[in-house]
Formats: C-alpha cells, structure tokens, sequence
C-alpha cells in the first residue's frame, strides 16, 4: 500500500509533447507521482518512456507541456538543476566513465561539493545503510555490471532525492540481487522518496510498484494500479494486442553432438575481461542449450570463442560434429555450417551506417556465394536480402536504408534473418531479445524453436531468465568464466538458478541444492 | 670543467624546449577532452606574429606575451566554431587551419619583417642569479620558461586534482555520459580547444619574443607537428609531455654539438635523430597496450551532438 | 539563438552536391569583402584565382599538372582513411618514390630501352611502399599510432633526399651542385598535349581514380575497408583481418604517393632535385576530405585545390597580391567546405527558441 | 542559387575578356620585368635582397617599367609553370633568382625566344638565358680577416645551410683569410640542412658558442645567429644584408648582396636593345657584393686590413685563393703564387686546412 504523507503531489506533467524528425516520441503525455510513491512506467521499447524521464532530468526538451515540481510549476533546464530539485536517475545505459574511478564518478554526477575525503566517508556509509558494497578508488572498467549499477544508485542516494528514476534496473541482476534492490526502494518509499520506475517486467511491476503508467507508440494508454491487474492484463494494454507464446512441438528426430566444447581456456585479450576456465559442453542437433549468467561473467568472451573471433588454444577444444574446428576464423566456422548472432546490434552485428543488402552481405558472403573473383555480386545479395526482409517480417522501405534507421525489433529480425537463411547446423545467439518489442522477441523466439525442430542446434547466451525457460531444453549457468554442467530445464527453479548465477556452485556441492530447496 | 659545458647547453635546450612545452601541454587539454586539433602550427604561427607586433608596437612584454595568447585562441575559436558548431570533421578542420594560419600570419606581419627588440627580460635577482652555472639556468630564465614550467605542473594537477579537469576528462571519456548528467560538451570542449590556442600561441610568441626575437614568414618551421607528436609520445601527460619536449629539444642539440665537435656522419643523417628517437620512443611506449587506451580519450576526434 | 541545426532523418542527397556550391559562393562573398579591405579590385582578385589560370590551354594543361600528384594522392589517402588508417606521411612517400624511380633512371642513365619508363613507375611505387610499411609494421607488430610514425617518417625521407642529392644522386658534371643529371627521353613520361607539359600521368591517375572506385564500391576489399572503418567489431565478426587490412591501405596509399614521386620526376621536373613537393602530401589530406573520400570527388577536389594554387600565383602576377593571401584564401575556401558539409546530416531550424542543453 | 552562380560567373566572364582586351593594348608601354623569388620577401635574406634590387629598378625606371614578382615558388614543377606564366603575359625580361630554377629557366626559354632570361647562381646559358652571381667569397675573405683577428679564443663559428660549392667556398675563404692573420684559428661548421629556419640557426649558433667560437659566421637566411651572438656576447658577421639592428654590439660587419646595379643595368640593355646572353659573377668591383659599415669595436688597424684587402681585390692584386692553398689532409691544392680560376672555384668541393669536420656527402 502507498504510504500516505501528502496531498501534494511530488511531479505532475501536464501534456508533454516531444517530435523527433518523423516521429512523435511523447504525446500529450499526463503523469502524477505522489511523495514517497513506486511509479511504474510500463511500456515496450520506443513506446517513449525513456524520451520522457530525459525531459523530467533536464536531458531534452519538450516541443510542449508544463511540469509541476511539488505543486510549482518548475522548467528544468538541465540534469544539474533537476538534482538541485532532488531527482535522481539511474540510467540504463549506465552514464558512467570507464577510465574514471568510482569516486570520480560519483563526485561527477553530484552537484553538492563534498570534499574528497568526505566523499570517501559518505560512500562507506551510503553503501553500507543499503547494502551496496563499493570501493571507492577502483576503476569503472575493471567492475562488472552489477557493480557499476551500485555507482549509479549510491550516486543518487548521496543527495538525499526526492525522487528517484530508475530505467530498466533490473535488467542485469540475479533474482537475489534484484530481491535486494527491491528492498532498499521499499526503504526508500517509506522515507517519503517517490521512485518512478521504468520496466517492462509485468512481475516485478505487479510485485514493487503501487501505481502505473502504460505508454504505447508516446502516448499514454491507461493508469492502473498493479495489485488489480494481472501481468497478462498489463501485458495486453502494453501492447495493444494479443501475444503469443512459442509453440514447443515436442521433439523426435534423433539427437546427436553437433557442437563440443572441450576443456576450452581462453586468457582475456582484454585487461579487465573474464578469462574462460575449463568449459566443457556439448549442443545437440535439434535442441536448445541456454546458458544464463549475469553479465560480464565471460558470456561475451564464450561468444567470441565460439564465432572465432578469437582463437582457441587446441583446434580439438572446439568441434563441429568430428571437425575439429578452435583454430578457424569466422568464416571458416561459417563454411562449416555455424553462424552466429552477437550481442551489440549495431556496430558489431550490422555496420549502422551502411544500407540492409550490404548488411546482408556482412556475413552472408561467404556461405552465400556472393563474391566472383572478389568482386561483389549486388543482384544477389539484393535478392536475398529482399528474401530475409519478405520471411521475417522486417518493416523497411527500402534495402537502400541504412541500418541504424530501423528499430531494434526490425534490425534484430533482419539480422536473424540473415544468419538464419544460411541454413545453418549450428547457431549461436547471444541476449537474442535485449531491448527488443514483445512481438519481435516472441518471432525470434519462435524462429530458434522452428530452427531446432529442424534438426539445428542452438545456442542462447541471456540473461532473460523468462526467455531461457520458455525456449531452452537444458540450461546451463556460466559465472566467473566457468560453466555450470547442464540441467534439464524442467527440473530446475527460478531461484536455484539465481543462485547459481550468484556464484553458490549448487551442482558441485550436493548439500548446498538440499540447503536452498 | 664539465659543468661549463653542460650548463650553456642546458640553457640552450631550455630555449628550444619551451615553445615545444607550451603547444604540447595545450593540446593534451585539448585532447583529453575528446578534441583533436592538428592545427598546432597554424595557431603557434599566428601566436607568434601577434606577440612580435604588439612588443614593437607597445614595447610592452606582457601585453605582447597576452597578444601572443588571445592570437592563437582567436585561430583555435575559428576550429571550435568549425568543429562542434559546424560537426566538420576534425583531422581535415585542423590542417586547413594549419595552411590558413601560415597565409595569414605572413600576411599581418607583412610590416614587421626586419624590425627587432631586445626580448623578454631576464629574472634577476642579485646573488641567487650570479650563482656560477646553475645560478642563470634555475634564476636568470624569461618569465615564459618559468610559466612553462608551471603551465605543465597545473595542467597536470588540473587535470588530475580538480573537479574541472575530471569534468574535462569525463567529456573526452564519454561524451554521452557527460552529457546525460549535465554537462555542457560544447562549452567544456570549446573552452579546452581555446586553452590549446592560448597555449599554441604562448608557444609562437616565444618564438618571436624570446627564442629569436624577430618576425619571419613561417618562423615556427614544423615545431606544432612536433607538439602534437609529442601529446601521443606523453600518452596525455603533461610532465611526460614536458620531458618529452626537453627530450626532443637536446636531441636536437645533441647533433648540432656532435656536428661541431667534427663528428664524421653527414648532418643530415645527424638531423634525422630526433625524428627517429621519437619513433623510437613511441614504439617502446605503445607496446603496452592497455596502458595507452587507459590514457588515450576515448572519443578523440568524435564530433558530438545531441540526439534530440 | 534563432537558428539551429536540427539532425535530418536521412542524409540528404541533393546536399551533397549543393554544399560545394554554398561553400563556394560564401568564400566568393568572404574573399571579396577581403580584397576590398585591402584596397584590391575584388572582381579582378576572383578573376585572377578562378578564371585566369584556365584562360588558355596552356593554362588548363598546367592545372591538370597540378592537380595530378594531389588526385593521386589523396586517392590512395581516402582508402585509408576509409578504415581509420591516417596515414599523414605521404609526403615523405613521395619523396622516397622519387627517390627510387629517378634512381633507377639514373642507373640505367646510359641504356635506351623502353622498359625504363615502367621500371622507373614501379619502382615509384615500390619506394612508397616501403616508406608506408614502416608504420604498417610498426602498428602491426607493436601498435605505434601511424600518424605520428609516417609524420616522423616523412622529415626522414625528406633529410635523406637531401644527404643523396648533395652526395651519390649529384650530378657528376654539375660543379657539385645538388641536382642530379636530367633523365633521358626514355626515362620522360610521354605528354598528352603537344607543347604543353600536360603527360599521360595524368591519364594513368584518372586511371587509378576509376579502379580506385571498384576496389572500393564493387570489390570485397572496398568492403571490408568501409567496415572496417565504421564499424571494426562487425568486421570482426565478419571475420576480416583487421591486420591484412593495415597492409593493404598503407601500401596502397604509399604506393599511390610513390607513384606521384615517380610522375614527378619523370613528367614536369624531369631529373631529381632536392625539393620534389611543394607538400602535395599534406595538401593531398585536405584533398581527400573535400572530395569526401570518394574517388570521383577527390578528383574535383584535387582540381579544385590545383586551381587555388594556379590562381595564387595568377593573383601575384596579374594583381600584385603576396603570395600570402593565397593561404588565406585556401583556408578561407576548406572552412567554408567543411562548415557547409554539415547541411547534408542536418538543416537549419529558423526561429526555434528552444535550446538544446549543450 | 544556381541563378546567382550564373551571374557571377558571366560577371566574372565579361570581366575576364575586358582584361585580357586592356592587356592587348597596354603591352608595347613600359617594360615588363619579372622576378621569381624561392623564399617570401619578408625572410630579410636571399629572397628580401632581390626583391630591393626589384625596388631598385622600379625606382631607377620610373613608369617605364613595370616590375612583377612571385614568392615563395617552390623549386621543382612548380618552377617552370611560373616561369612560363611570367614569359606569357608579355614579360620582357625575367630574373629567376635560385640555383634550383636553371633547368625550368632554359626549358621555358626555349618556348619564348624573345623574351631575356636571367638565372641566379646557375651555369647554364643559352641565346636568351644568362646567368649572373656574386663573388661573395671576396666578402667572406674581408670578413675572414677582421674574424681572424678579433677572435680570441681561435675559434670561428660557422652556421651553414646545405653543402653545395658556393656555401663550402664561403668557408674556405674564411679559413684561409683568418688564418693568414693568425695561423692558429680553426673554423668550426654546423650545418642545419635549412637555408631558413630562426630557432635552428640560432641554436646553432649557441652550440657553437658552447664550443668556444667567439666570433658566428653565418650562410644562411635569416638574423637569428646575429640576435643569439649579440646575445651571447661574442661577435658576429651577417649574411646578405646589414643586420646590425639584430645585434648593433655583435655585428662586426655583413657581406651584403647587391643586386640593384645589375638588375637595373640589364634593364637598361634590354630597353636599348643591347642585351646579351653570358655569365657576369661580379664582386666588389661591380657594386654587386658589398661589406656593411664595420663595427666602431674594430681596432683602426683591422679596419685598414680590412680596407686595404677589399681595394686590393678591386684593382685585382688580391684574390682569396691564392696559393700555397693546402686542403685538410695538407696536400696543396692551389700551388704557390697561382690563383683557382673560375672553374675550380664554382665547383669546389673540399675544406682547406683549417676547417674542422667532413663535408657531409
């Protein structure tokens, strides 16, 4: 229940209108937060909520509207005024410095001039009342992520807020850890600190917030309370339609090895990457392998071993059926029947500034014949990536359009689409759906069950538990550069394997399964 | 006695260094705000015939000195107004201004060819400054030498200990961040590329004022491009930079002096020294990778604009 | 502020090419009000630098001269930095092409063959490159930032020219002064236009200007250059070698400079001398930019700047102006390109009142 | 847009066609003159010294000449299309005043046989191609005296630009001028691969000093080496022009190129139609190389040597390489009682005795 301490509310907007060059990205926008409310603001990606809290921190500005900060009408002109107001925000693309360290970048983002070594003492005891342990003098880039989410929420709480927003915090967290944030948000609430919380998991919603906001296409569609609400009620004013869930189609062709992995080691081309220890696992034809984890425990270190990106030590420790495969360039591995879908969809996965086809082109080279004497053969490659957009749906006007013009669902379906139409033995994906619409995430996860069901072994790499129970057959969890042996995906909990993610070898240790079920 | 040797050209390094001082530690600012400006020697140039025509015109050595700065800040609001104003690319904005400088330093100093003054005063200061040797090496130098000096040991505590200079590093950094938390990225940047002119200018002028107190067509010679070398060669630190440039500079001088001693290589084999000992350095610098991309700014040369 | 840019959802097309012309017609306005200010007939002073100089075909054949070292050049510029290679020091990769084809012309000084023409641009080409796979190898192998490496390289070409010149390269009949012999007919590269010195080099780098542009639009290199340069994780993924890649861009673009020494001293100077570029390897960076690292605009471009140069000395003959203004100009001329560029990612926003945060 | 790039073009168009009409009718007038210079007129130097000899001639001609000239023209292709564009637009006469411009010279004077060249410093000459240079060394001979005797720590200095004959002969003259007065002097050379370059050529300087000369000598461009001497305290001798007000204490005397007196009698040949094709490499004795007025800090005595050497040279009894003349190994080079001639002097290419170091090959 929302405490009631005033009539007052803390932030009101009143029809906060904001035009991007061809898109309206908030319209006529109307919110209310009360002091010492949880806010939910639910709705998918480039439905607006993040242009919106960017115009409440003084990021941007609107076309139109007004904002009522505690009953006055207020303009915030920039973040700096808005934490002199009391707002604080944890971004979600963490706005941190990587060559800074922890105190630097704390001291940054705080207005108030607290001397150095006042800060340090500040930090200490901020960390310690909420249980968010941080080193001061450490560099950002040698944290993980979770660590460096701590720099965000400890950096607004050193201003005493009175409001704090938060955008997809949760998104890289163990269920534990997130059950710990949620702890110090309650707190927070309770202090009388209004928390506007920006999501798109109906559960977490339903279980922290007492109000929300659901915004689609920049508008606001409806204001509800989420104890009434179901997340599918929730999920359906989200998007405006029905969603589906994947259809398994039980197996049965026969399994056999398609990808081993054996005692593969790899030491961190990077100074502050996690070096690989002993990884031993085996993907079968036609079935799912989903390895969770936290970010930053060696997941994008895995990929690129597998795409060959970087190279194994032993050509053995890596094998496509018998071929021994560890000393092959991506390509190579492309022949032998792999392809692979990164993390970082534009920049890695797509160049953002070229046109689709010559995305296409990207890595459909080498499989697809493209080349003659070096030379690229354009009719082609157009024709299939006209074929990539017709099979999987992607809304483009043009395969002139460069990439970085679609939106993430789009380009992460052409992208699918592109190493999908190779016909592959083996694919390996890593966070498929990260920031990815509902329905685009359900298509990509509906094509992985397809792919499988035709006798393609697939890999996902996520940290989206939901999305690994719904399409993973055994699920594997990688924490510090090692691999957990894998279980079968129903005979595991949520919980067991958040404990895994945080590290507690429950398979290793026998009485430690026994101590958490 | 050896000291006799050594300080004359201890003194003589000191001269040659300090322009090279002024422009390096100037663009290390420039740099670590995520900034590449190339032209140095266009600014130093400029700097260097606006300090030389106020001295003859006032006959005053710290308007000339002030001239000497507010010229090469006025060339480097030119690249600012290019560059973050304009998003022109910055490695292309910087030669041109480089190629502008020269044309137009010759052109205002047209009236000034052949005229001279007496140069920057000297410190004097009785008893300390007739010490034998060290006594003109550490108290008989111009004030820009001892503002050289300092000029490397505040942009190093600047940019280290003060809150402006980790605002300054926070933009070159990440200039998203930056910006999502309320910093200005423009105004940041454009007061760094302003410092850079100042410093570039302060560089020329004492070229013109103290160095060899005259004015030339293209009296800077290609010392900007030894400037910016030696910001990577510091890998963005200013007392690096510092003994870089000293580096640089008795090298130089180390040729000149082999040459004079009658030492049998061709001096243009002597001359190419100081050129390959940069290369040479910047090998065993860059070797260590993880290092240099602590230091190097990671948006240097990115252009910045808001999305909205 | 009552204007201000505003991003365009799309690179605009017609921009593309009307941005040159703004860019133009403001450094006419700037350059007048110029002239003016020091008491020169403006129109006279833009006749001199832009209609003069081609008034006659003696005049056209001259700025083609001009412009070919500075084409070539930034030809071989643009590939690298396409893939974020800088290579800065194609000054001294022409010096060290001259060095390498007049050699060749000078050793074989007595033979008249017609393979000593090819030799000697081979050998261009061979010189530049060896000059480029200095710092090819020197970030291959230990990761040294080739801007400052082919930068220092370019004065240690330079010094080395001038050690040769004065000592084995002089001529032995030339009372010791530093030239060296002038290169027999067979060693001359063969002149278009009758009288002028207008020669097939020029031919050669248009030549070069169209495989430019297959290798980089229609060929699988130009592809992985452009990726490589956008965005280096996607080649990687793409599985291109980021290493190969290094090579190939450093000794194009040294070769391409090579080669411009080779013409140089085989075309219009006709002999080694101690100064072979006037900076056709700085100038060419500019060149390769204007043009926006697309071989057919540096091809305009390079004329474009061949033409400030041609008119420069036009100005001094026909006007008396120093030669300093025609620095001025040129830089007056690159702001006003590179300011105007901006218009083909965004346009002007008249009479907005609001303002961004930065 | 496109309207208005219409417009200014067909302005610019109309303009270009009324100037190349007004040309057409004002060629026969006054004389046409031009100069190529290497350097900017404002180097105080080389090209600073032609360009008063320009002035000179303007001076001297009044409206009937009319004189034209371009700086900074890079030795190499750049050359000749100067060079032709002067010839061109109806010059009648044009000096090009560097080593570097002989080839580009002869190939254009191939092109505009009418038109008089005169090249600087080279040896090449056609029909319409002369050439003309200055005995500087008679000047460095004068200087070498007055150094020889003012030093005191035997120890000349010199700041030298690039190993060609006319620099290497500048240094010989020194030497054996100097040693002639005092047998024990040596000649210190530092050579800073740049005719031009402030800051090196007075580092430079410095380190010569550092190494004991006393007294700077200089073959290159600018003032620097006078300002680092007077700054220094020891004395110094300037290049080219009188740069005493660079050091009023230190500059003993310069060796000043004058080119007004040949460039305003060649002007003079060609108005009268007596224009000939040769070599003139003059000296003292025709004004073209001159001694700036020497320092009140020269003994009277020094000054007398220094007289009676220059007037010596003019009527002839005196020449700066008269034998015995030994080169560093001691071998004789010029025997004793003989003179070099011209031949041997333009392309000499060693050190006498008394010149420390190596020529750099």
């Amino acid at each position: 229940m929302l405490p009631i301490m005033s009539k007052t509310p803390m932030l009101q907007l009143f029809g906060v209108t904001k035009r991007y060059p061809g898109v309206i990205a908030n319209n006529n926008v109307d919110l209310k937060i009360m002091p010492g409310e949880i806010h939910a603001l639910l709705g998918e990606n480039g439905a607006g909520k993040s242009t919106l809290v960017k115009y409440i921190y003084g990021v941007q500005k609107a076309d139109s509207g007004t904002l009522e900060w505690c009953g006055k009408q207020t303009k915030i002109n920039n973040p700096k005024m808005a934490r002199k107001l009391g707002i604080g925000m944890v971004f979600q693309h963490f706005s941190l410095f990587d060559a800074l360290t922890v105190k630097e970048n704390i001291s940054l983002g705080i207005s108030s001039k607290i001397a150095n070594s006042d800060l340090d003492k500040e930090i200490i005891n901020i960390s310690k009342k909420y249980g968010l342990p941080l080193d001061p003098d450490r560099y950002v880039h040698t944290l993980s992520v979770g660590e460096r989410q701590r720099i965000e929420v400890v950096r607004c709480l050193l201003q005493d807020p009175s409001m704090l927003i938060m955008d997809e915090p949760t998104s890289v967290l163990t269920p534990q850890e997130v059950e710990l944030l949620f702890r110090t948000l309650r707190q927070l609430s309770a202090d009388g600190v209004s928390i506007l919380y920006i999501s798109h998991k109906l559960q977490e919603i339903k279980d922290l917030c007492h109000t929300a906001t659901i915004m689609r296409m920049g508008e606001v569609v409806a204001t509800c309370n989420p104890d009434h609400e179901t997340p599918y009620s929730m999920a359906e004013m989200m998007m405006g339609k029905n969603i589906s869930t994947p259809n398994r189609v039980e197996d049965s062709i026969n399994k056999s090895p398609a990808l081993i992995i054996s005692d593969l080691s790899i030491q961190s081309e990077k100074s502050y990457g996690t070096d690989l220890k002993n990884i031993n696992f085996t993907v079968n034809t036609g079935e799912v392998l989903g390895i969770a984890g936290i970010a930053g425990n060696g997941q994008k270190e895995l990929m690129a071993a597998l795409s060959g990106e970087v190279l194994a030590e032993r050509p053995d420790s890596i094998k496509i059926a018998n071929e021994p495969v560890g000393l092959f360039y991506p390509n190579q591995r492309r022949h032998a029947g792999m392809v692979f879908v990164p993390e970082e969809r534009l920049g890695h996965a797509a160049v953002p500034m070229m046109s689709l086809w010559e995305n296409a082109f990207l890595s459909g080279a080498t499989k697809m014949n493209f080349k003659k004497n070096g030379f690229i053969r354009v009719a082609d490659v157009k024709d299939y990536t006209h074929d990539i957009i017709k099979k999987f749906g992607v809304k483009t006007p043009n395969i002139q359009n460069i990439a970085s013009s679609l939106s993430g669902g789009n380009l992460q379906k052409f992208i699918f689409g592109r190493e999908i139409l190779q016909n592959p033995r083996i694919i390996v994906a890593i966070q498929p759906t990260w920031g990815v619409d509902a329905g685009s995430a359900a298509a990509i996860r509906q094509s992985l069950i397809d792919l499988a069901s035709k006798g393609c072994a697939v890999l996902v790499i996520s940290q989206d538990l939901e999305e690994l129970f719904e399409i993973s057959d055994r699920l594997s969890v990688i924490y510090d550069g090692k691999l957990s042996p894998s279980i079968n995906t129903k005979s595991i909990s949520l919980k067991q394997l958040g404990l895994m993610m945080g590290g507690v070898s429950v398979f290793s240790e026998k009485g430690a399964i026994e101590n958490v079920s | 006695m050896i000291i006799d040797l050594i300080v004359p050209a201890l003194l003589t390094i000191i001269t040659a260094s300090t322009p090279l001082v002024f422009a390096a530690v100037g663009e290390i600012v420039v740099e670590k705000s995520g900034v590449l400006n190339l032209g140095v020697e266009g600014m130093m140039v400029v700097g260097a015939v606006g300090g030389f025509a106020i001295a003859i015109i006032t006959d005053d050595p710290v308007l000339a000195i002030l001239a000497g700065a507010l010229s090469g800040m006025l060339m480097a609001l030119i690249f600012g107004l290019l560059t973050l104003y304009f998003y022109s690319n910055q490695v292309a904005t910087g030669l041109a201004l480089t190629l502008f400088g020269i044309g137009f330093s010759a052109l205002l100093g047209h009236k000034f060819v052949g005229i001279t003054f007496e140069g920057l005063p000297k410190l004097y200061i009785s008893g300390l400054s007739d010490i034998p040797g060290i006594g003109q090496l550490i108290f008989g130098q111009d004030v820009l030498v001892y503002f050289s000096i300092l000029s490397a040991i505040a942009v190093t505590w600047f940019l280290g200990r003060t809150r402006w200079g980790m605002i300054v590093r926070a933009v070159g950094e990440n200039h998203d961040s930056a910006h999502s938390i309320g910093f200005s990225v423009t105004s940041v940047r454009l007061s760094c590329i302003l410092f850079g002119g100042a410093m570039a200018g302060l560089g020329g002028a004492y070229l013109s004022l103290a160095y060899t107190p005259l004015w030339v067509e293209n009296m800077t010679a290609g010392r900007g491009w030894i400037a910016l070398a030696l910001v990577v060669f510091a890998s963005w630190r200013p007392w690096r930079a510092f003994f870089g440039a000293y580096l640089f500079g008795g090298i130089t001088i180390i040729q000149l002096y082999a040459q004079g001693l009658g030492v049998d290589v061709p001096s243009q084999i002597l001359s190419m020294l100081p050129y390959l000992a940069t290369i040479i350095v910047l090998i065993v610098i860059s070797r260590d990778d993880s290092r240099l991309r602590l230091n190097a700014p990671a948006c240097l040369g990115r252009n910045f604009h808001t999305s909205g | 502020m009552l204007v201000s840019l505003e991003l365009r959802p799309k690179a605009s097309k017609a921009m593309v090419y009307q941005s040159p012309l703004i860019a133009v017609f403001m450094t006419l306005i700037t350059s007048m009000v110029m002239f003016w200010l020091m008491d020169t007939d403006p129109f006279l002073a833009i006749n001199a630098y832009f209609i003069e100089p081609v008034s006659t075909l003696d005049g056209v054949a001259e700025l083609l001269v001009k412009a070919t070292p500075l084409i070539l050049i930034a030809l071989g510029l643009s590939v690298g930095f396409q893939a974020n290679i800088w290579n800065i020091g194609a000054e001294g990769q022409l010096t060290l092409g001259a060095i390498f084809s007049g050699g060749i012309a000078l050793a074989y000084f007595d033979v008249d063959t017609p393979f000593l023409l090819p030799a000697m641009l081979v050998f261009g080409v061979l010189g530049g490159m060896f000059w480029a796979a200095i710092p090819a190898i020197l970030k291959v192998r230990y990761n040294t930032n080739e801007i400052l490496t082919s930068l220092m390289l370019t004065y240690v070409g330079l010094l080395l020219l001038s050690y040769l010149i004065h000592g084995p390269l002089r001529d032995p009949d030339g009372f010791n002064f530093p030239e060296s012999r002038l290169f027999h007919d067979s060693a001359l590269l063969p002149i278009i236009i009758e009288g002028s010195r207008l020669h097939i080099g020029f031919l050669l780098t248009l030549f070069i200007a169209v495989l430019t542009w297959m290798l980089l639009i229609k060929h699988i290199i130009g592809f992985q250059i452009r990726v490589i340069g956008m965005a280096p994780a996607a080649a990687r993924f793409a599985g291109f070698k980021q290493k190969k890649l290094i090579w190939i861009t450093l000794l194009f673009s040294g070769g391409a400079a090579g080669l411009a020494g080779a013409f140089e001293v085989s075309g219009p100077i006709g002999q080694i001398v101690p100064v072979i570029s006037p900076g056709y390897g700085f100038t060419a960076i500019i060149v390769a930019f204007l043009g926006r690292l697309h071989p057919l605009g540096v091809v305009l471009a390079g004329i474009l700047m061949a033409l400030t140069y041609l008119g420069g000395d036009a100005a001094q003959i026909t006007m008396n102006l120093p030669n300093a203004v025609t620095g001025v100009f040129q830089g007056m001329l690159l702001f006003f390109l590179l300011a105007s560029d901006v218009l083909i990612r965004y346009r002007f926003k008249i009479g907005s009142i609001k303002k961004e945060t930065t | 847009m496109s309207e208005f790039r219409k417009l200014t073009l067909l302005t610019l168009a109309m303009l270009a066609s009324f100037l190349v009409g007004m040309f057409g009718v004002a060629h026969a007038d006054p004389l046409k003159v031009g100069f190529v210079y290497v350097g900017p007129i404002g180097d105080h130097g080389w090209s600073y010294e032609h360009n008063q000899g320009r002035l000179s001639v303007e001076k001297e001609f009044g409206d009937k000449v009319k004189t034209t000239y371009v700086e900074s023209v890079p030795e190499g292709a750049d050359a000749q299309r100067v060079i032709n564009q002067l010839a061109a637009k109806g010059h009648d006469l044009i000096f090009t005043t560097s080593f570097g411009y002989m080839n580009p010279t002869i190939q254009v004077a191939k092109k505009h046989p009418k038109v008089h060249f005169e090249h600087a410093t080279g040896y090449k000459r056609s029909k319409n191609v002369a050439t003309y240079s200055g005995r500087f060394y008679e000047g460095r001979h004068v200087a070498g005296l007055i150094a020889g005797k003012m030093t005191k720590t035997n120890i000349i200095g010199y700041v030298a630009s690039f190993p060609i004959p006319e620099v290497i002969r500048g240094i010989n003259a020194v030497a054996i001028a100097a040693r002639s007065v005092n047998p024990d002097v040596k000649v210190k050379v530092v050579w800073v691969s740049s005719w031009f370059d402030p800051g090196k050529e007075s580092t430079a300087a410095n380190t010569l000093i550092d190494q004991g000369a006393d007294i700077i000598m200089q073959h290159t461009d600018s003032p620097a080496p006078v300002q680092t001497a007077q700054k220094r305290g020891v004395w110094a001798l300037g290049q080219a022009s009188n740069m005493s007000s660079f050091g009023p204490k230190a500059h003993l005397t310069a060796i000043i190129d004058n080119w007004s007196p040949y460039y305003i009698a060649r002007t003079k040949a060609v108005m009268d139609g007596t224009w000939k094709s040769g070599d003139t490499w003059g000296g003292f004795k025709s004004g073209m190389v001159e001694m700036a007025p020497y320092n009140s800090a020269i003994p009277a005595d020094v000054v007398n040597l220094a007289e009676t050497a220059r007037k010596g040279i003019i009527s002839g009894s005196v020449h700066a390489f008269t034998g015995p003349i030994k080169d560093q190994s001691g071998k004789i080079v010029i025997a004793d009682g003989k003179v070099a001639d011209d031949g041997m002097l333009a392309g000499m290419n060693f050190y006498v005795e008394g010149v420390e170091g190596k020529i750099p090959q």
